[in-house]
């Protein structure tokens, strides 16, 4: 809209104020069509049912690969969700920046604190 | 997008400052500004503010004589005051209730009173759940001290409260089970509330204020805000896994079905050691505002404080195991913590020195807020250094668990924290209340409180390293104990008689107030934007929204470099000074919600404990008042302006369950 | 307002208070006779090089730091202060900051923490490191080679110390399979005192039945706590013969002030001696008083105390009967009991009939406990003992074991 | 919660666009933002009870293990549920952003179906456990794994009652294209929940315990 120009305040320096501006207004069109979010989501499916798959050793047996494949499997999905459904990709950085710092600072401590717990006797 | 010129905080049309009048049908909400019950109601961040604070030196008050009670039990060898069993719940609950219910709540109550101020916002993001955090936080901390009456005693297993001395069969009263449901408690109200600020200060800054504008004390109380909000889940966690050890028989500490005693303690530090931060930062933050204004300086290395400040909240996330370098975990790990332990003492130093460099060349006016916040400096350098001396693993196993520690942590808490908000008091009771703080009998406070803190805490170190224990209820002959034990216990009393002082001092300051002329809206030449609006700060805060150029920004608009370099003075207070007769601005509506809703949690405290009965209440007017809360119309829409009638409307249904969300369910489903 | 000379001198007091707490902390370790926890007296090489690599170097540092803050803090104070702002329209200058001054002094800090860093990395091995020492150590005639090993088991409130000579355990076992309530059957068995040979380093396996506990003897170590289900090493060494005295420093609960230990050093003969006055059974009581003694004891005591050759058989190669209670087999052989905190004999030698007497009345009143219904005791209950039943019980208890030397009577004297 | 962006809202009457996007500093609405502030928090309470679990997950002082009775293909079907409801979820949100109430509504409606099914599963696999002897206080790995997924299984339910609550205010008419922020924020919390779910069925239930 017109009265956001940011050229308004140059003194205003916060880059996620200037980053932000093109993209949160209006949410109909910025976001993709219902088609997107199925395509997606048929995408999930389609990972989760691979990832069931590896539970029947029996028919494929993964071997050393089996728990990095989980792991990227599920980080495939978990970004999947984040960006597409919660429209991070979409949306300002500000709120990626939250809840990454969440995620980061939980993965960092808690990782730490289970290895403290194995390996670093 | 960025900042318009037409920002939400302009005036509006209308003729004065007003409340929503008009009833509407069953969920009237409450009318705002006259008598005690508009203080049960009130949505307003300086009213909230001012109720942290009362609340806080009360609990200041049962946290002094808890430990006068462990001091007096310590003067002497084999002390008869109290029994073992009361000395441990009295120093458990001296602990829990100086830290959740004093200092806590002390900083939340500068933190709620002056980021809207320093950044030029009328209210906080979200002032009914503003209320809400404060109410949650009283019931929390009435729930916690209700355990001396229908508990069985208070907490007796030290603040930290380790496994497996928290087990039921270690510690039978309910104590524990208060201490388990009471820290939840509180905790909603610190993550409701950190949520709030952090929005508040991100989304609510003047037209100019950029993030390297704000003053430093919001700095350092937005980086609270955020140590609190990752803190809190964590404890969160470690107290659920105690509560249903206690009271549903789960094994989360039970070792002898193979658990392992310390998962409590890497959670309860993985929170504790931040919280050493979120008590420390916001005084840093005070004495960066203090210092520069009685030294007729700005405050020197600025984007230094700044970042240091952030490296402290930072680095705090990696250096909890310090608090277990004995404990059994493996040389690597204590190695590994020990290092990082030493590095954040960098940042500190920084700040220490920043600090000084302040002072440099400055013009020193020693006014009783700029005492203690040269005290603090001073008081938090021994504090700082003691810990330096045992973040060498090595070392600490000599001195923890020591009264070397106990010396080491009140020199940062009570040296650091507790000086540093005393200057914020000093400092900012004219904003709050309309009148000074006496100077004189402040002098007295000052001194008394220095003295006895140094006598009270100084001889711990010795004590410490003569191989006194803490957390013991007595000591035998013999050991070289006696002397240096007396000298403590006579300085807390010296400490007690200058709280009296200062209590005396609010009374006396207060009962004076109308003899003496008024501070007016700057009196110490201030350098933020609190200071240019009238004290006591008006309901609506400012008449119009500054628009900000700088950093200290009302300090430019009073004065300027001419081209030699020297300050002059451009405007007077009078001239560049809000008037606060601002008319038409539109405040949010008081509510008695957050109360209600507030008033059910202890309940099902109580039931989760006693009666699962009553648990169903608190849970049935927890929920009621929610959707209550969510139903009640936003705000009267003829009040001040009426384009936001259907706009009003819809969100308040709409709303309910994201109220339900952020209240409840964070932490206590 | 205070005037400026009074504000100068109450500094100078301030001054004063500071100096006295940090020399006050050194002058402390000169009177170091009547505090035997002091931890500025070591009387072991691992005390000694913790001290002197560990302890000192960073005090000294962080004395420098605190000095230099300080005298720049007074120095500011002293040449900047004004009385008053009025009628002063002149400003200082108004310096923003330094960036090479920040970048200066942060770097200052790093170096000055490096080298903290560079004393903890340097020290680290004299708590860590262990050596392979071992000793020739006689038992049930014969001779094996002992690494020096003590099993430490933290109880709510008194410790028990456990010798294995015959069938040495090793940290890695119990950290695999161990289990503080049901150890394998040990030599010896004894509380409140550990008694160890000067100058060997004794490794110690730290571990607890109930609650964290931490054992520390200042003079020999720094703590090192004993956490249920786990196994901690530690070590320490004496140079001396003696008695070193430490804190149950973990806080453990209701008694917690009340769980005190002692080390007690021996040159190793004199070690190999206690070794065989210790691991025999219990004596075999003679006089009549004594004999009634024993069947108290066993209608009693028996359901907590352990003392072999009478009740052991009854738990089939346990030696701790309920794991609540110290064993009894050696009482008279240690000359304090109920955790450390009373002396089993008065420093003329005779045995403490007040004390013992009055514990075996009414532990509670001298020493807090509990009891959670279904649950253990927690400490030692009332049981009720008739005045004769006293008597009795302490003139079997008094003939379990060989009386401790003079020198240690005196040395563990506690008040 | 929205409601109490009303400070900023009312006080900037001189906007007559009316939505308070524009009143704020960074342009970004309070609410949304104070909800990915809060999910952040919720990182590190998730992180907590995972963590617990796995460092307790071979903890069974020698009785049934919760790995031990897993069900993975039931499993696996209620986290296929519960993923398809992120689906509807943002199929909602869609509708309600365009105006279509109705298929709005239909879409919530389904989405808290789809969550009731995945609380039915759970409280069915609970159940089942206890049959087989893993209760919630059988053995730290069991007390662990109940507390994890009762944590998640309650988040999950207060996701269904906001839904149900949109759905009620939806029927009542008063969920328009205006607030369809509020339905947004409800989705940022449901799709976090399933994201959750995400992590948990794989590092829990499909990652093998050995």
């Amino acid at each position: 809209m017109s009265d956001t120009a940011t050229s308004e305040h140059p003194e205003h320096s916060e880059p996620e104020a200037a980053e932000h501006h093109d993209e949160h207004h209006g949410e109909g069109h910025a976001h993709p069509s219902d088609w997107a979010y199925v395509k997606i989501a048929v995408v999930l499916a389609a990972i989760t049912a691979l990832e069931v798959f590896t539970y029947f050793e029996s028919v494929v047996d993964w071997g050393v690969a089996l728990v990095p494949s989980l792991i990227f499997m599920m980080v495939v999905k978990f970004y999947l969700v984040a960006t597409w459904f919660m429209h991070l990709r979409f949306d300002s950085k500000l709120f990626g920046r939250m809840f990454t710092a969440g995620l980061v600072l939980a993965a960092g401590v808690y990782l730490v604190t289970l290895t403290v717990f194995e390996f670093w006797v | 997008m960025a900042i318009t010129e037409k920002t939400p905080l302009e005036l509006g049309p209308g003729d004065s400052v007003r409340y929503a009048e008009r009833p509407l049908g069953v969920f009237t909400r409450p009318q705002g500004g006259r008598g005690w019950r508009d203080w049960l109601s009130t949505v307003d961040h300086k009213r909230i503010g001012i109720l942290y604070g009362a609340s806080a030196l009360f609990f200041f008050l049962v946290g002094g004589v808890e430990a006068l009670l462990i001091r007096l039990q310590l003067a002497a060898p084999e002390g008869s005051v109290l029994s073992a069993d009361v000395y441990n719940q009295v120093y458990t609950m001296h602990g829990v209730t100086m830290v959740f219910l004093f200092i806590m709540p002390l900083a939340a109550a500068f933190a709620n009173y002056f980021i809207p101020l320093q950044i030029g916002a009328r209210d906080v993001a979200f002032p009914r759940l503003n209320a809400l955090s404060f109410w949650i936080w009283l019931s929390g901390a009435i729930f916690l001290n209700t355990s001396w009456i229908v508990g069985g005693g208070g907490a007796d297993c030290g603040w930290f409260c380790y496994s497996t001395n928290s087990g039921v069969a270690f510690s039978p009263s309910h104590g524990v089970d208060f201490y388990a449901i009471g820290l939840q408690i509180l905790g909603i109200a610190s993550l409701v509330s950190s949520v709030n600020l952090i929005v508040t200060c991100l989304n609510m800054r003047a037209p100019g204020m950029t993030l390297m504008r704000m003053p430093v004390l919001t700095w350092m109380l937005l980086i609270t805000q955020f140590l609190l909000l990752f803190a809190l889940p964590v404890i969160t966690v470690a107290l659920f896994l105690l509560m249903f050890d206690r009271l549903f028989d789960a094994q989360f500490f039970n070792p002898d079905a193979g658990a392992d005693p310390l998962l409590w303690q890497h959670l309860f530090w993985i929170f504790g050691h931040p919280e050493v931060y979120i008590i420390i930062l916001p005084a840093f933050g005070v004495v960066s505002e203090v210092i520069p204004t009685f030294s007729r300086k700005p405050l020197f290395g600025y984007e230094f404080m700044v970042f240091s400040g952030i490296a402290i909240g930072f680095m705090g996330w990696g250096v909890w195991a310090h608090h277990m370098f004995v404990s059994g975990m493996g040389p690597i790990s204590v190695a590994a913590f020990s290092l990082s332990t030493m590095f954040i003492a960098v940042p500190t130093g920084v700040k220490v020195l920043n600090w000084l460099a302040t002072m440099w060349g400055g013009k020193l006016k020693f006014t009783v807020a700029m005492k203690f916040a040269v005290a603090t400096v001073a008081m938090f350098t021994i504090g700082g250094l003691s810990g330096v001396t045992h973040s060498v693993a090595p070392a600490d196993t000599q001195q923890t668990d020591t009264y070397y520690i106990v010396a080491h942590f009140h020199y940062v808490i009570f040296g650091g924290g507790v000086l540093g908000l005393f200057a914020g008091i000093y400092f900012w009771w004219p904003k709050i209340f309309g009148h000074f703080l006496n100077e004189r009998i402040g002098n007295w406070h000052f001194w008394t409180i220095l003295v006895g803190f140094n006598l009270t805490f100084g001889p711990m170190h010795i004590l410490g390293l003569q191989g006194m224990s803490r957390r013991i209820d007595t000591y035998a002959r013999g050991y070289g104990f006696e002397f240096w034990n007396m000298a403590a216990t006579i300085g807390t009393l010296i400490i007690a008689a200058g709280v009296l002082l200062f209590i005396w001092n609010v009374a006396k300051s207060k009962r004076d107030a109308p003899h003496l002329p008024p501070p007016g809206p700057d009196p110490w030449d201030g350098r933020t934007l609190e200071w240019s609006i009238p004290s006591p700060v008006p309901a609506h805060n400012f008449d119009t929204v500054p628009q900000v150029h700088g950093r200290d920004e009302w300090w430019h608009t009073k004065y300027a470099e001419n081209d030699e370099g020297k300050v002059v003075r451009v405007a007077t207070v009078e001239e560049a000074a809000q008037t606060g007769e601002a008319t038409g601005v539109h405040l949010p509506s008081p509510s008695f919600w957050p109360l209600a809703v507030a008033v059910g949690l202890p309940l099902i405290g109580y039931g989760l404990i006693f009666n699962l009965w009553l648990a169903l209440i608190g849970a049935l007017l927890t929920i009621a008042s929610l959707y209550s809360w969510a139903l009640e119309p936003v705000d009267d829409p003829d009040a001040a302006h009426d384009q936001h009638e259907d706009h009003s409307d819809d969100e308040a249904e709409a709303t309910d369950p994201v109220a339900a969300d952020d209240s409840t369910e964070s932490d206590q489903p | 307002m205070v005037s400026t000379v009074a504000e100068m001198r109450t500094l100078t007091r301030r001054l004063i208070s500071w100096t006295l707490v940090l020399m006050g902390a050194s002058a402390a370790t000169g009177c170091a006779s009547d505090a035997e926890l002091d931890t500025f007296a070591p009387q072991g090489p691992i005390a000694r090089e913790l001290h002197s690599r560990g302890v000192l170097p960073v005090f000294w540092i962080a004395a420098a730091v605190f000095v230099g803050i300080t005298i720049a803090m007074v120095w500011l104070i002293w040449k900047n202060r004004v009385k008053t702002y009025d009628g002063d329209d002149e400003w200082p200058a108004q310096t923003h900051g330094h960036v090479p001054l920040e970048v200066g002094w942060t770097v200052g800090f790093l170096v000055t923490m490096i080298a903290v860093a560079g004393i903890m990395l340097w020290s680290l091995p004299t708590v860590d490191a262990t050596e392979t020492n071992t000793m020739a150590v006689t038992i049930d005639d014969r001779s094996v080679m002992w690494e020096p090993t003590v099993v430490v088991v933290g109880n709510q409130w008194w410790w028990e110390f456990r010798y294995y000579f015959s069938d040495q355990v090793d940290l890695a076992a119990l950290r695999a399979h161990g289990d503080a309530k049901t150890l394998p059957p040990a030599d010896i068995v004894t509380s409140g005192q550990m008694t160890i040979p000067t100058g060997e380093e004794v490794e110690l396996i730290i571990t607890s039945r109930d609650v964290i506990h931490s054992f520390w003897i200042p003079a020999l170590n720094g703590k090192r706590d004993a956490v249920p289900n786990r196994f901690s090493p530690w070590k320490i060494e004496a140079s001396d013969p003696g008695v070193y005295f430490g804190q149950c420093t973990e806080f453990c609960g209701l008694s917690h002030s009340r769980m005190r230990m002692q080390t007690v050093a021996l040159s190793p003969a004199d070690f190999q001696a206690w070794v065989d006055s210790t691991s025999t059974d219990a004596m075999e009581p003679t006089d009549p008083e004594a004999l009634a003694g024993l069947e108290v004891f066993s209608g009693i005591c028996t359901s907590c105390h352990l003392i072999e050759g009478v009740n052991d058989d009854v738990y089939e190669g346990a030696d701790q009967a309920s794991g609540a209670a110290p064993n009894l087999t050696h009482f008279a052989s240690r000359s304090t009991f109920a955790g450390g905190i009373f002396n089993t004999y008065n420093a003329d030698g005779s045995l403490n009939r007040t004390d013992l007497e009055a514990w075996l009345r009414d532990p509670g009143a001298l020493k807090e406990n509990y009891t959670v219904p279904g649950e253990q005791f927690r400490g030692m209950p009332d049981l009720d003992l008739s005045e004769q039943q006293i008597d009795d019980l302490l003139a079997y208890l008094s003939g379990l074991g060989a009386k401790p030397a003079g020198w240690m009577i005196e040395a563990t004297q506690v008040e | 919660m929205s409601a109490e962006a009303v400070t900023a809202d009312l006080d900037h009457t001189a906007d007559d666009h009316g939505h308070e996007e524009h009143a704020t500093t960074t342009g970004l609405s309070h609410t949304k933002l104070a909800m990915w502030v809060f999910l952040g928090s919720e990182c590190l309470l998730f992180g907590g009870l995972i963590s617990t679990y796995l460092l307790y997950k071979t903890r069974g002082n020698g009785r049934t293990l919760p790995t031990d009775v897993f069900d993975i293909p039931f499993t696996s079907v209620s986290s296929f549920v519960l993923l398809m409801s992120s689906l509807t979820m943002v199929l909602a949100l869609s509708a309600v952003t365009r105006g279509e109430a109705e298929a709005g509504r239909t879409w919530l409606l389904a989405t808290a179906l789809l969550g009731g099914v995945f609380i039915g599963g759970q409280v069915y696999e609970f159940t089942a456990f206890v049959r087989e002897g893993v209760a919630f206080t059988t053995n730290p790995a069991s007390s662990a794994f109940f507390t994890l997924t009762g944590f998640h299984g309650v988040h999950v339910s207060l996701g269904i009652v906001m839904l149900m609550s949109l759905f009620v205010a939806s029927l009542k008419g008063k969920l328009t294209q205006r607030n369809a922020e509020t339905v947004e924020i409800v989705g940022l919390y449901w799709h976090f929940v399933d994201i959750v779910w995400i992590f948990i069925f794989t590092v829990i239930y499909l990652i093998p315990a050995d």
